[in-house]
């Protein structure tokens, strides 16, 4: 890793985590939405640096824009003056905090353990320089049947979404 | 770059924080938001793997994973609206229908 | 090989769901239709699988009239359908109770018509499913498949303790599926690590016999999935509850089919697969029968319910088959399968006969009855002769498989054969008892003074079982002649494989760590 | 001539099978239907017996019964002298007592039925009589006792009648045990049920297996001969209809055990330990029935120990390896013992049922013609020359003296003296003395359909010992004739005077009728008979009440049978062990449901708790052992 991808790394690694944690200890849910979009923009960064450019791009446009627009926008629609009052955190806070810090070590652990050939590190990523070609190829010849799988997952998020909300409440 | 550690360390300290959102916090919306960044995370794991291994499959993967989320996502906050009109509330220790 | 090149075997197992599918465009109001439609279709289906019983080819074991296709071909399950010598006569008796208990159900099942007859050509699919199946996982699916609608069965049109008694059904005997599929997972994983080979088909899974420590669990784990289902001594107690609160035609199938499912797994896995320990733990086996003929007989012997009395002659019966079974010579084994047919129609009759007045009277206890016999005197005589099958008179079919599974228990050890021989005393007794309550004796109920003697359906129907009855027990010959030669495959084979072991090994061997080595291979084959 | 035999024995089949599918058309006709399908079974018999008496032997095998492995059951026919002479017997006597209950049977309800199951009995009975081989004998062997039942059960309203035909098949069942053993013996050792095949390998297997196979299949006769200890069946036999008694249980079907052991003489020959039992339980059985005779009143019942004396005798014949005597025997007692129900049923017709012989007397009078036959076949059974039995009692007693069982011998002389006093007691208790018959009751003679069967057979009684029993030149021609299938299995070792013997038998009869004239007919005899019975209280109340065999065996099999299944079996082990274990089985699982119901909290916050923890056990686990 050269110095200056060390540096990059470095700022976007912090923005997305600072992000992070800023997004779960906020108190106002609509700092956390934006939280999250600082998040968002690190792991962007973090994406790019991985010579993934067509997944930095879709990062910051669905996730950082559409996502968080549409989380806030919920948000939005509903009372907060209602649940006014509210604590941060479950009673058993503790026990989730536990929790999550086993899972950091035991990931730790496995990051430390895992064994990769990286002979191959950075190549095969573009076609002809182009990453969103070279994905595109892959997309739609090998993945072809996941993918549109994947459509109908979103079909049927969609119909669920408006079944749900169309539903009346007695 | 031939050390994938570091970049790992980062998906896995996000994904550890966005558990202790999901775990701890009571905001429904939070929860959400949180599970968007375990999600993520977990994508970043396949173009970090995808990166060192020199294969585009993991970004494929990436782009499964956004449109799950997207879907999760959907639907996490049509369930969010719906408990809404229910409860008035969006605590989930309040969502207990469960039980009973 | 298939000599009729044409699938008839996926015909006949699948064309009871076309009517299924024709069953749902018929308004559930039109409840004559449905029937008719359901007995054609299954009577269509009892001929074309007599044209199995014409084309067998009765000199090899090899499975005939084979469908075969790979399914997940990676893990080498395949579709794979076939019949030899041992469950000819199974599928035929499966095609042929459900025309006659189809015929019952026309006066019987009065509520829910669609559904009832819905379910019971799914049930028919399942059943005829797992007699065909070859690939053991294929078996296993129809296994599981059948329970459903036998559960639906017994669960919707039963007796007043229907829940309690179909709960008891299908956790008892899935339990039992439990284990086998357990067994069915670890045979598959060890069969590929010691000849290198993913395979289900039961043929193949038999060619090469484990080493015995494993046999020796796999053994039993299959034993309990289908002593459950025989149902064998100590795991019987679910079939007087499932039988008296089912409905005539669900005790007619569970009786005439369903217990027939466990003696032909015993044939297909137990005895094949695990042939050293058949050698080792059939006394055991055997000694469980033995109990089983005796037990069931004088438990029957006092029991105030007609089918009571009947679901536990089952127990008796089924005990011979067993005993035949594991006698292992070509008489028991013949006589075991010859048993699995007999009592499939004669206690499929038996409980045809006790739906018949139950339908009239709505009751079951012998204190109801007495003197049926000058009231419906065409009644008393089918229902006499076809006692008289269940009780194992010479002339007709329950003597030849009786007879045939005394000697070969007598072959395998005087003693067996001795023991078996005297249940039939007590079979007598209850038998003739069960016979003399009901019909003997002069009328002291005045409701029964008015019962109209059967129609031309119910004549019908009891008169064709009367006439397979006879007919078995005059001319066998063309049943046993077709099952010979693959009984005689399967006992070269078992009996190829005969060293016995002590359980004192087992234990050893087990001791040494050998399930550690299990686990290992299960972890290399996942 | 094979397809002769098979038409001969398949003939009461066809009738049956007419009655039976057709009896409600037949309703009047079905008796003569019966008797016509007889009587071409009996007019068929004779040129085969014919046959068989020129020496010849017909052995056929139709058709493969049961094939399997390499074992096959032939259903096969067999026509040599033995069974010759069983298909003259039973062919001639049921031809007769079907003609009887033409006329016995007229205006019953079920008619039809009546001679459905008698032809089906004939059926099997001859099935029984021709087979060829071991297991066509059993389905005759189990179908006349089925039979048996069906037509001791014939008035099934009464619930003694229906009891009575469970009791007789279950019983023999017990014998029947045997029989299979026997037979699955002979499969195991002898590869082969056919006579033919077995008795020509006899000699090669050791003598302990054949003693064991005789003994097992002599259990079977047992059964079916009513002998001891499986007798008890025959006396309550008596409720069926009494031609039925008459067919089945005199003349035909209880004598198939004797029959059967004749037919396998071969086996006994071989088998001198199994050849004492079946002699010793005959004499055992002999005196034992002969004692309970003695003091019944009822008429039937009287004459059904008679039957099971008689059959004792058979079987002291053929115990004692001198088979020809004991078939002989079982010829004559058709005869007489058919004659003898058969009076004894015209008497029951006449009285409308009675059969209690207090309320009877005098009734010579009412109906000479039955009087005097049954008085010319209680002769025949006291064995007073020269009516048949004496012929055929004396040959088995000389056979037994000369073949060297002194006690035997003895046994039956006394038995002989025991059945003359009895049958003659009931002669003059019937039909002489003084009038008892109830008020209102009109004894009148048999109608002819009824007398012309009950004088052939009285004539058939009186000659069929003489022309075959006596001896011309030297040899008496039943013997010869058996002797073809069946020769005497042991040489002679006692020679006594022929003449002796004869005149201690006829002794022993005339003084037991003389005892019963002194004790029924002078004016004295009451004071005479309480004399006696007050002397041998004991040994009196002991006949009187049976020996309480039947109480014996209640209490003894019956009913700790009865109990064990019941109080034990199914309501302790059935209900309380095994099922509320597996009841007991499902209710852990219901607790451990509610014990881990408490970790149903409903929060969401908790579930996903749960979930991550699950997560994290499991990766650690696995990343522990990876370390």
């Amino acid at each position: 890793m050269t110095s200056m991808e060390a540096i990059i790394f470095a700022i976007v690694s912090l923005i997305a985590v600072v992000g992070a944690l800023g997004l779960v200890f906020a108190k106002n849910p609509y700092h956390s939405a934006l939280w999250m979009v600082f998040s968002f923009v690190g792991l962007a960064g973090l994406l790019a640096l991985l010579e993934a450019y067509f997944l930095t791009v879709l990062q910051l446009i669905v996730y950082a824009g559409a996502i968080v627009v549409m989380i806030a926008f919920v948000m939005m629609t509903i009372d907060f003056r209602k649940v006014g009052g509210l604590s941060k955190f479950v009673p058993q806070w503790l026990w989730g905090l536990i929790i999550s810090f086993g899972i950091l070590i035991d990931l730790f652990i496995l990051a430390s353990k895992m064994k990769i050939d990286v002979s191959q590190s950075g190549k095969n990523l573009a076609i002809a320089g182009s990453n969103t070609k070279a994905l595109g190829m892959e997309l739609f010849t090998h993945y072809l049947f996941p993918f549109e799988l994947v459509a109908i997952i979103l079909l049927v998020a969609l119909i669920g979404v408006v079944v749900l909300t169309k539903r009346e409440i007695k | 770059m031939e050390n994938y550690v570091p970049f790992l360390m980062v998906a896995f300290i996000l994904f550890a924080i966005g558990a202790i959102g999901v775990l701890v916090r009571r905001n429904f919306f939070v929860v959400l938001m949180s599970l968007e960044i375990m999600i993520n995370s977990a994508g970043l794991v396949f173009v970090i793997l995808s990166y060192f291994s020199g294969t585009v499959s993991g970004q494929v993967f990436f782009i499964f994973v956004a449109a799950v989320a997207a879907s999760e996502t959907a639907v996490g906050l049509a369930i969010a609206v719906l408990m809404y009109r229910v409860r008035h509330t969006v605590d989930v220790t309040e969502f207990s229908m469960m039980k009973r | 090989m298939n000599q009729l090149h044409f699938p008839i075997l996926s015909f006949i197992t699948f064309w009871p769901l076309l009517g299924v599918f024709i069953l749902l465009f018929i308004n559930r109001k039109n409840e004559a239709a449905i029937r008719i439609v359901t007995f054609v279709f299954m009577l269509v289906n009892f001929l074309v699988s007599t044209l199995l019983y014409f084309h067998f080819d009765p000199t090899t074991w090899q499975p005939q009239f084979v469908d075969k296709i790979p399914w997940i071909s990676s893990l080498g399950i395949n579709y794979y359908l076939g019949i030899d010598g041992l469950s000819l006569f199974l599928v035929l008796l499966t095609t042929f109770l459900s025309v006659v208990g189809q015929l019952s159900t026309w006066s019987a099942i009065k509520d829910k018509v669609k559904e009832f007859n819905i379910i019971f050509l799914l049930l028919l699919t399942g059943m005829l499913g797992v007699f065909e199946s070859l690939d053991a996982f294929l078996f296993y699916v129809f296994w599981e498949f059948e329970l459903i609608p036998m559960y639906l069965m017994i669960g919707i049109w039963g007796g007043p303790h229907r829940v309690f008694a179909t709960m008891k059904f299908f956790l008892y005997t899935f339990t039992g599926s439990v284990f086998m599929l357990v067994a069915i997972m670890a045979t598959y994983f060890l069969f590929h690590h010691y000849t290198g080979i993913y395979t289900f088909d039961m043929f193949q899974l038999a060619s090469h016999p484990l080493p015995y420590n494993l046999q020796f669990w796999l053994f039993l784990a299959f034993f309990i999935a289908f002593a459950i289902k025989v149902p064998m001594f100590p795991f019987h107690t679910w079939l007087p509850w499932a039988h008296v609160e089912a409905p005539t035609v669900g005790s007619v199938i569970l009786a005439g089919v369903l217990l027939k499912m466990g003696t032909y797994g015993f044939l297909r896995f137990n005895l094949p697969m695990f042939p050293n320990m058949v050698h080792t733990l059939g006394i055991v086996v055997i000694v469980l029968a033995i109990i089983a003929i005796f037990y069931g007989a004088m438990v029957a012997m006092v029991q105030p319910d007609w089918k009571k009395l009947v679901a536990y002659s089952s127990v008796s019966h089924l005990g011979y088959a067993m005993i035949g079974m594991f006698a292992l010579n070509s008489q028991g084994m013949e006589g075991s399968i010859m048993e699995m047919v007999n009592h499939g129609i004669s206690t499929g009759a038996l409980f045809l006969m006790v739906g018949i007045l139950y339908e009239r009277r709505h009751t079951r206890l012998f204190s109801e009855y007495g003197g049926i016999a000058a009231i419906m005197p065409r009644f008393a005589v089918l229902a006499g002769i076809i006692t008289l099958s269940s009780l194992g008179l010479p002339g007709t079919n329950g003597f030849i498989s009786e007879i045939l599974c005394l000697i070969g228990a007598f072959k395998a050890n005087i003693w067996y054969g001795i023991l078996a021989a005297g249940g039939a005393v007590v079979s007598a007794i209850y038998l003739l008892m069960m016979f003399q309550k009901v019909f003997y004796v002069k009328t002291r109920n005045v409701k029964n003074l008015g019962l109209k003697d059967l129609d031309l359906r119910e004549t019908f129907y009891m008169g064709i079982c009367v006439v397979v009855i006879l007919w078995i027990g005059i001319y066998p010959n063309p049943l046993l002649s077709r099952m010979h030669v693959s009984v005689e495959h399967l006992l070269q084979h078992v009996n190829s494989h005969s060293e016995q072991i002590t359980i004192k090994d087992v234990d050893k061997n087990l001791a040494c760590g050998k399930l550690v080595k299990i686990n290992a291979i299960s972890r290399g084959g996942l | 001539m094979e397809w002769l035999l098979l038409l001969c024995v398949l003939s009461p089949a066809v009738g049956c099978i007419i009655n039976g599918l057709f009896g409600r058309w037949t309703y009047r006709a079905a008796g003569v239907i019966g008797s016509t399908f007889l009587g071409i079974s009996f007019a068929l018999a004779v040129p085969l017996i014919i046959y068989a008496i020129q020496g010849h032997v017909v052995d056929y095998s139709y058709y493969h019964w049961i094939v399997s492995g390499k074992f096959t059951v032939p259903f096969g026919l067999r026509l040599d002298s033995l069974s010759a002479m069983m298909l003259g017997v039973v062919t001639f006597v049921s031809f007769m007592i079907h003609i009887y209950a033409i006329g016995y049977m007229g205006g019953h309800k079920g008619y039809a039925r009546f001679f459905t199951y008698l032809n089906l009995f004939v059926f099997a009975m001859l099935l029984l009589c021709m087979g060829n081989n071991y297991l066509t004998m059993f389905i005759g062997w189990e179908g006349v006792g089925f039979c048996s039942y069906i037509l001791i059960g014939y008035y099934y309203e009464k619930k003694t009648a229906a009891d009575a035909g469970r009791k007789a098949f279950v019983t023999t069942r017990i014998g029947d045990i045997g029989f299979i053993v026997g037979v699955l013996f002979i499969i195991l050792y002898f590869g082969s049920v056919k006579f033919t095949d077995v008795f020509a390998q006899a000699h090669m297997i050791s003598p302990a297996i054949i003693t064991i196979i005789t003994l097992a299949l002599f259990l079977g006769a047992i059964g079916k001969s009513a002998q001891f200890p499986l007798y008890v069946w025959l006396p309550d036999a008596m409720e069926g209809p009494t031609p039925v008694s008459a067919l089945i249980h005199a003349a035909t079907m209880v004598t198939a055990g004797v029959y059967m052991v004749a037919r396998s003489a071969p086996l006994y020959a071989l088998s001198p330990t199994g050849s004492l039992v079946v002699a010793s339980v005959g004499a055992f059985t002999a005196l034992f029935a002969a004692t309970m005779a003695l003091t019944h009143f009822d008429l039937k019942r009287i004459l059904a120990y008679s039957t099971i004396s008689q059959i004792g005798y058979m079987m002291i014949g053929v115990g004692v390896g001198a088979y020809w005597t004991g078939m002989f025997h079982l010829m004559t007692h058709a005869f007489f013992k058919a004659l003898l129900f058969l009076s004894a049923g015209a008497v029951m017709h006449a009285m409308h049922g009675v059969l209690d012989m207090r309320l009877m007397g005098g009734l010579r009078h009412k109906m000479p013609q039955v009087c005097i036959v049954m008085i010319i076949a209680s002769l025949a059974i006291a064995g007073i020359p020269p009516l048949s039995g004496f012929f055929s009692k004396d040959v088995i007693l000389s056979e037994a003296l000369m073949l060297g069982h002194p006690i035997i011998w003895l046994v039956g002389v006394v038995t002989a003296f025991m059945t003359a006093f009895y049958m003659f007691r009931m002669i003059f208790f019937t039909f002489f003395g003084e009038s008892r018959v109830p008020e209102g009751m009109h004894p009148h003679e048999a109608p002819s359909v009824m007398l012309v069967p009950l004088w052939v057979l009285a004539v058939g009684s009186i000659v069929i010992g003489g022309i075959l029993g006596v001896k011309v030149h030297g040899h008496i021609s039943i013997e010869h004739f058996i002797s073809l299938t069946s020769p005497n299995a042991f040489p002679i070792v006692h020679k006594y005077s022929e003449t002796l013997l004869i005149i201690i038998s006829i002794i022993a009869g005339v003084l037991g009728i003389a005892v019963a004239w002194l004790a029924y007919i002078p004016k004295g005899a009451f004071s005479f008979r309480s004399f006696v019975v007050r002397t041998f209280h004991p040994l009196y109340r002991c006949f009187f009440n049976l020996w309480w065999v039947d109480e014996i065996y209640n209490f003894l099999f019956c009913r700790p049978f009865w109990h064990v299944s019941e109080r034990f079996l199914w309501k302790a082990v059935d209900v309380k062990v095994i099922d509320a274990g597996v009841d007991d089985v499902g209710r852990v699982a219901g607790l451990t449901g509610r014990a881990v119901r408490i970790l149903q909290t409903g929060f969401i916050n908790n579930y996903a708790c749960w979930v991550s923890a699950g997560a994290l056990i499991i990766c650690g686990w696995y990343l522990l052992k990876i370390m």
